[in-house]
């Protein structure tokens, strides 16, 4: 009889393999959905190209896209910090929350401070609000030994009430008619367009943090032990790293981009707090950094992909009226087909007979 | 054979003249706040739309699940350079995304709900569902024997308070003993958290279950332990038919049809429209029959007057702490409705 | 509060507590094998769904609920394929499955939206129900509601009485030893997974089918994540898994009876009460640590042989 | 005996993995009544050979017999279906369970489990073999050579006819192993065949009747114990030549003190005094869990010792964890190479860099470049193979990964060095080279052995010390003759005079 077994590979498997890899679960998990799309009685390939044509087709899909990438972009790198060292931050939804009130305290509190002072000021209080809701998880996993998923996870929840507690109550807007929402920044607290395009600076933020990050992991100490962290929890003590100390601060730096992502939402897309900021960021952040295997420049790419999949299935909904629930659906499938086609990388499927 | 080809013929003609017909359809687009399948608020208005799409030379589209804020925004955006002529935005989140492209696009119609802000091309609209609420409160209040009717309520927004406040002035107009107490569940749609919160108000002796909630689980719990039920959005009596006495409905539907014919006409013009019973674009759902005909009467009374021009909320009225918000012989004008964020007295409950 | 609210609130605590129940006990199924299963949210939103179909056009809410457990079974299978054949991670193929479950369960149902399904009805056990106090707060339930009573002593004594029981926990507790004694450890995780699913799916049934009788959009609304979340506080105990739901249930119905007593809380202040508690109780059940049953290669892949 | 079929026989058995051939043409018998020794060094192709028989691995080519009948033991479940137990060094055993549901896993029978009658056959089962463990209890209560006997019991239950033991003396105390030969003896007076695999000699010429011996995969050699005059033309037999590992050890003036253990308690650790000089070797022998494990955790840092009670480099124990430093300290040279010394996901760059990553930092900068220099100079120094960084920890074999750790650990210029098995799974040549190394390091510092090999010890230790249940029983200098004739009873906790 003939048989597949798995055998460890003597050599990891090269950038060919790997694209191959990831090309082929992509391509599983869009026929996958062309067929749900096909139950439905929608035509399977003007489905998807028309979700396509929705998030790359024109220049402002590209620029739509590009825009939502910004928030996904660095919830992921939060998250992929954090998931490097092997600490599932599911909290990015809930850092995130905490980043956009703290730029809001400080862009209701200081309205009149000039840009150069008062932006600064708001992604500090961001950053500062999103690292101590990252800090807490982490600090009751080193002294309890909580388990991190649940407690970022509840956090979340937590977060996103308080918010809400925040809008309907102490900041919500006198003119707003009763409504959710805190009165509109003044303009010296807004992140500013690029030019005559609808990408705000944001990009520029993305662009700087992520190198960053990329340098930090690449080139310093601590980035190189964070990373052996990451690897070898034991090996790390044996090196006499200091791992609950590392683990805090890679879910306050984790909280912190998370926190990065709120401000700029707030100041720069909505312009304001409300509860319709939160909109599942977070979570696809994880998808995100996942597909992304953590690398900085994949996380860019793949937070654009992910974007424009939220953008292109609004136009599927308007021109196919399919539910808003497919982009979920193709989501999960990418990651799990991805997450399957992993098993690729340190392993090979070979026939034999038994 | 000769006579079927002409037949033939004569369709395929036909056919053409359908599909030139169609290039020049007017395209009607909806943007939601909630998946439809919410069965609620976005419901009633998808529900509006369809009568829309079943206009001659009309097709719709709509966009569901869309955040406040951004993409709201951008979603908007795209209909317009989709080349859509008519876009309704049915959320208060969505005003200010759509002035802005309302402005990009003057020949385009842009309809807001539930907002103020308008522009040329750009109107507001909402439904004076309130009035409906005044009308199924005084059905509660003739019905309650327990004094104490519940209300489950999603999120302290006006529109909530003000129905609230509506339903209240309703119950006590025939019972001014009564007190309506109030649960938020902080969701549109959870039926399980709506009927949680249902009985957690029978369990402090309501005995009419009232909603501002999505799904019919308040009615159920409602149903089973053998009390009143008032419904919302739409007939929900299916769900609890021993119970649902009646429900405060939307009828989007006429409104829609006539703004989309104005369009169609070239007629059509900016506007603040705030209809109410007298349009018919709320309106009370059939009786229950336990609903007895005094009270009916009692009721068709009332909504006769409202649509004879009786305001609902006219003085006196007072808060929970007892302040005079309206004065005696004044009523409250639109600007006061759309902003209320305060309880009137004989509710029990807070507005956070 | 005086005894009239106290014995109402228990009784919501039991019902409101019974689907997270089921979910729960289905995720200590599937770790004791010794995978971890977080996409429980997707199960329960699948079988949930799956019931309320069934039973609408069989007009059998029990065939609905039976074949809810095989939805919910169905969905967690494909985290078997993904960690099982694949060697995903458990952790990431979960939440994969959540995001999945949610999206496919709200992408088939819009057409099940507003309309409702025969479902489950109070009955009052006899004799059982008059008793003082435990009667109106166990025995005026529905029958799913019993049924979940059966479960938790039941899972007990299949682990430490059954030959079948004993193989499963090895898998979960040391893979290798399980391997070593001629078991095949892929095929009771596979059981563990399938096991696990159906009770999830069980659990979402109970939403659709019981709690109340409709099908809306995210009906779950979040109790899978809390049934993962008192795994740990149960320590893995099917037995503790009672009190964990019941607790989280009671609060739940704690916090909108507080608002109906007419507290001057903020609502969003209360309603962080179940997750604030879920926190805590993690906290002090991550702290006694020692008496925890957790299986020791939970969360861990086999690494294939040869 | 000569004509009778033997109850397992392997026929031109072959196994490779990757490049590496693990076992070529072996052809061995197995009868009923024998206990049979397979001796070789490690990665001779022992424990491949056994996995093999136990269905765990499926050899490239060659037939097993089972009697006169080719068999094919592609699981476990078949190898104990055709009656092959093993007995593991690291035991197959569920620790939250008790001893009875470990005999009784993956048993057929009913659906449910009696679990008085569990427990009464077992004891029974027990009692025939001269074995006392009690079926109730956990086994994580128990010592280790409890957990041995429910190792053996489950086989035993099975019906096992061939038990197979992978280095069974390894965790146990010479008292222990002595009970464990004496029931090998009842057991193969049952009927059962017993192959034995070890690379202690002398355990081998006690316990066995014949000695198969494998060397790199192959078997070189089969006779009978009682055919063999001494343990030293055995070990040459083994080894394929003299073994005379002669290292050159002079005598060095030991300096000032760079390791002082004062009175350190607690984790299986009772009272334990020691001091290490700069320019001496101490070795600490004793059976594997005796609080070996602790007493190196807490010296090196991954356990907190009470206050005042570790002395390093002159300076108290938080003192100087807490100054750090990569060079001219400590190294801890790890027995567990794989989970403790190295990042198996990590290039070798990165696990170069693990504990010297000090030495080139610069600023918040750590400095590539420089370290892959060194590293490189590194690899071909300690001929490690394949001599490139990029590769990843876990390409290494076990050899060259050793290699790598010392590579790496010498490069800091240690002062105090603590080994912990440092040639455990290397060959002779290794070995030699690793000795080597060690003592040409204690030129410059202290080092702490820390071996279950005896002869390590005396060829390279000045002093030994003795645990026993987490005790040092006793400190002596390796030219001690009368001592170190005690080392065994001591090991054994029998003879603390």
């Amino acid at each position: 009889m003939l048989h597949f077994r798995i055998t460890k590979r003597q050599e990891p498997l090269g950038a060919g393999g790997s694209c191959l890899v990831l090309l082929s679960a992509l391509f599983l998990s869009l026929l996958l959905s062309g067929f749900l799309l096909f139950l439905r009685g929608t035509p399977p390939v003007d489905g998807l190209l028309t979700l396509f044509q929705g998030a790359f087709g024109t220049k402002w899909a590209i620029e739509d896209s590009i825009l939502k990438a910004i928030p996904i972009f660095l919830c992921s790198l939060g998250v992929a910090v954090a998931f490097r060292l092997q600490i599932w931050n599911i909290g990015a939804e809930g850092q995130f929350a905490l980043g956009a009130i703290g730029a809001t305290w400080i862009a209701l509190t200081f309205p009149d401070w000039p840009k150069a002072a008062l932006l600064p000021a708001m992604i500090v209080a961001a950053t500062v609000a999103g690292g101590a809701w990252g800090m807490i998880p982490a600090i009751l996993r080193q002294r309890f030994k909580t388990n991190e998923i649940i407690v970022t996870l509840m956090m979340n929840y937590i977060a996103i009430l308080f918010l809400q507690y925040l809008v309907y109550g102490i900041w919500k807007d006198p003119t707003s008619f009763g409504f959710p929402m805190t009165p509109e920044f003044s303009e010296n607290a807004i992140v500013g367009k690029i030019g005559t395009t609808s990408i705000n600076w944001g990009l520029a933020h993305c662009l700087v943090l992520g190198i960053l990050v990329w340098g930090f992991f690449k080139y310093t100490r601590l980035g190189f032990e964070l990373k052996a962290c990451g690897d070898n929890v034991r090996a790390a003590r044996y090196a006499g790293l200091p791992y609950d100390r590392l683990v805090v601060l890679v879910m306050v730096l984790s909280g912190a981009l998370a926190g990065w992502a709120g401000f700029l939402e707030a100041s720069a897309t909505v312009n304001r707090l409300q509860p319709s900021i939160i909109v599942g960021y977070g979570y696809t952040a994880i998808v995100v950094a996942w597909l992304a295997r953590l690398h900085p420049l994949s996380i860019g790419i793949a937070s654009f992909l992910l974007a424009g999949l939220r953008v292109g299935v609004e136009n599927l909904q308007l021109d196919l009226q399919v539910p808003a629930a497919f982009g979920g659906i193709i989501e999960g499938l990418i990651l799990l087909t991805v997450l399957a086609g992993g098993l690729f990388t340190h392993y090979r499927i070979v026939r034999g007979k038994t | 054979m000769r006579l079927l080809k002409i037949m033939g013929m004569i369709m395929l003609s036909l056919g053409f003249c359908a599909a030139s017909l169609a290039a020049k359809e007017l395209k009607v687009g909806f943007v939601y706040v909630s998946p439809i399948g919410d069965a609620g608020y976005s419901y009633a208005h998808d529900v509006g739309r369809q009568a829309v799409e079943a206009m001659d030379g009309v097709t719709t589209s709509y966009v569901e699940s869309v955040p406040e804020g951004a993409d709201s925004e951008r979603v908007i955006l795209n209909m317009a350079r989709k080349g859509y002529d008519v876009i309704f935005a049915t959320s208060f989140g969505f005003m200010d995304p759509m002035l802005k492209v309302a402005k990009q696009f003057p020949k385009i119609a842009f309809l807001h709900c539930s907002g103020f802000k308008m522009a040329e091309n750009m109107s507001n609209y909402f439904g004076r569902m309130y009035q409906a609420r005044y009308l199924s409160g005084i059905v509660a209040g003739s019905m309650t024997k327990s004094k104490v009717i519940g209300y489950v309520a999603a999120f302290p927004i006006p529109e909530v308070i003000r129905g609230i406040n509506a339903f209240t002035l309703g119950v006590q107009s025939v019972n001014p003993e009564a007190t309506v107490r109030v649960v938020w569940t902080k969701t549109w749609y959870d039926p399980a958290t709506e009927k949680e919160a249902a009985k957690s108000l029978l369990d402090v002796g309501a005995d009419v279950i009232a909603q501002h909630q999505d799904s019919p689980g308040p009615q159920e719990a409602a149903q089973e332990k053998g009390v009143y039920s008032i419904g919302y959005n739409s007939d929900m009596s299916s769900f609890a038919p021993k119970a649902h006495l009646t429900a405060p409905v939307w009828n989007w539907g006429p409104y829609y049809v006539k703004v989309v014919e104005q369009v169609k006409n070239g007629t059509w013009k900016a506007e603040s429209a705030w209809p109410g019973l007298k349009e018919g674009i709320v309106g009370l759902s059939p009786f229950g029959p336990m609903v007895p005909q005094a009270v009916q009467d009692k009721v068709n009374k009332a909504k006769a007057n409202i649509i004879g021009g009786k305001k609902v909320f006219s003085g006196l009225v007072k808060d929970q702490k007892g302040n005079v918000k309206i004065a005696a012989g004044a009523a409250a004008t639109d600007e006061e409705l759309l902003g209320m964020t305060w309880f009137v007295n004989g509710v029990v409950g807070t507005t956070q | 509060m005086e005894i009239a609210i106290i014995i109402p609130l228990l009784a919501a605590a039991v019902q409101s507590g019974t689907p997270i129940l089921y979910a729960t006990l289905g995720e200590i199924f599937t770790e004791k094998s010794g995978v971890l299963n977080l996409g429980v949210e997707g199960a329960m939103i699948i079988g949930a769904l799956a019931g309320f179909i069934v039973s609408r056009y069989t007009g059998s809410p029990a065939l609905g609920f039976l074949m809810a457990g095989f939805a919910g079974a169905l969905a967690t299978s494909i985290h078997g394929v993904v960690c099982l054949w694949f060697r995903g991670n458990q952790v990431v193929s979960g939440l994969a499955l959540t995001i999945l479950g949610a999206g496919l369960a709200n992408y088939l149902g819009t057409s099940y939206v507003g309309i409702s399904a025969p479902g489950f009805k109070t009955m009052a056990v006899p004799l059982l129900s008059s008793i003082p106090v435990l009667g109106p707060i166990f025995f005026n339930q529905d029958i799913l509601v019993y049924i979940s009573y059966f479960i938790p002593p039941a899972m007990y004594i299949f682990f430490t009485s059954s030959r079948f029981g004993l193989g499963l926990r090895a898998a979960g507790e040391y893979p290798a030893a399980a391997t070593a004694a001629g078991l095949n450890v892929a095929a009771y995780r596979w059981f563990g997974i399938m096991v696990g699913g159906f009770f999830m799916g069980l659990g979402g049934a109970y939403l659709s089918l019981a709690y109340t009788h409709l099908w809306t959009t995210n009906l779950t609304g979040g109790r899978g994540w809390i049934a993962v979340a008192l795994v740990i506080f149960a320590f893995w105990r099917p037995g503790r898994a009672v009190l964990g739901a019941y607790l989280f249930g009671g609060i739940m119905a704690l916090q909108l009876r507080l608002q109906a007593l007419g507290t001057q809380l903020p609502s969003s202040i209360l309603l962080m009460l179940p997750y604030a508690l879920t926190v805590f109780v993690l906290v002090i059940s991550s702290w006694r640590k020692k008496t925890s049953e957790e299986p020791a290669a939970l969360g861990v892949n086999l690494e294939p042989v040869d | 005996m000569e004509n009778q079929l033997p109850l397992i026989r392997l026929e031109n058995i072959s196994k490779s993995f990757g490049r590496v051939q693990a076992n070529k043409d072996v052809t061995l018998e197995i009868m009923k009544g024998e206990i049979l020794a397979l001796l070789g060094e490690n990665g001779a192709g022992k424990s491949t050979l056994m996995s093999i028989l136990a269905g765990q691995l499926v050899p490239d080519t060659g037939t097993i017999y089972l009697g006169n009948k080719p068999v094919q033991l592609t699981t476990t479940d078949k190898a104990i279906a055709a009656g092959i137990g093993m007995v593991y060094q690291h035991f197959k055993l569920v620790n939250a369970m008790t001893v009875a549901e470990n005999v009784f896993l993956g048993q057929k029978g009913g659906f449910w489990l009696n679990k008085q009658k569990m427990c009464r056959t077992v004891e029974q089962l027990a009692g025939q073999y001269g074995m006392t463990v009690d079926p109730r209890a956990r086994i994580h209560d128990l010592s280790m050579g409890e957990r041995q006997q429910v190792e053996i019991l489950k086989l035993l239950h099975r019906k096992s006819t061939v038990l197979i033991f992978d280095e069974p003396t390894a965790v146990l105390t010479p008292s222990e192993a002595d009970n464990l030969f004496d029931t090998m003896k009842i057991m193969v007076a049952k009927g059962k065949g017993i192959v034995f695999i070890s690379h202690k000699l002398e355990e081998v010429m006690a316990a066995a009747d014949n000695i198969a011996i494998l060397r790199r995969g192959e078997i070189v050699d089969r006779v009978a114990a009682a055919d063999v005059s001494s343990t030293a033309e055995l070990a040459e037999r083994m080894v394929g030549r003299e073994v005379l590992l002669q290292v050159d050890k002079r005598v060095v003036e030991p300096h000032q003190s760079v390791l002082k253990v004062e009175e350190l308690s607690g984790q299986q650790m009772k009272e334990i005094n020691l001091e290490v000089r700069q320019g001496e070797i101490l070795a600490l022998v004793g059976v594997a869990g005796n609080g070996q494990k602790p007493l190196v955790e807490a010296i090196c840092g991954l356990s907190k010792p009470l206050p005042g009670t570790v002395t390093l480099l002159g300076m108290e124990w938080r003192k100087f964890f807490k100054k750090g430093g990569w060079k001219n300290t400590l190294s801890y040279i790890p027995e567990d190479r794989q989970g403790l010394a190295t990042c198996q996901g990590l290039d070798l760059l990165d696990n170069f860099l693990l504990t010297t990553r000090g030495g080139f930092s610069r600023g918040p900068w750590l400095k590539r470049e420089e370290a892959r220099e060194k590293a490189n100079l590194l690899l071909e120094e300690f001929d490690i193979r394949p001599p490139d960084l990029t590769a990843f920890a876990w390409q290494l074999s076990g050899g060259n990964l050793q290699k790598m750790v010392l590579a790496r650990e010498f490069y800091r210029k240690p002062r105090l060095i603590v080994a912990e098995q440092p040639t455990q799974g290397l060959d002779i040549a290794a070995t030699e080279d690793v000795w080597n190394l060690l003592l040409q390091a204690r030129n410059r510092a202290g080092i702490l052995l820390v071996t279950g090999d005896l002869n390590e010890a005396f060829a390279l230790s000045d002093r030994i010390g003795v645990m026993y249940n987490g005790r040092i029983v006793d400190t002596f200098r390796t030219d001690n003759k009368e001592k170190v004739e005690q080392i065994p009873q001591m090991m054994a906790g029998l003879a603390i005079s």
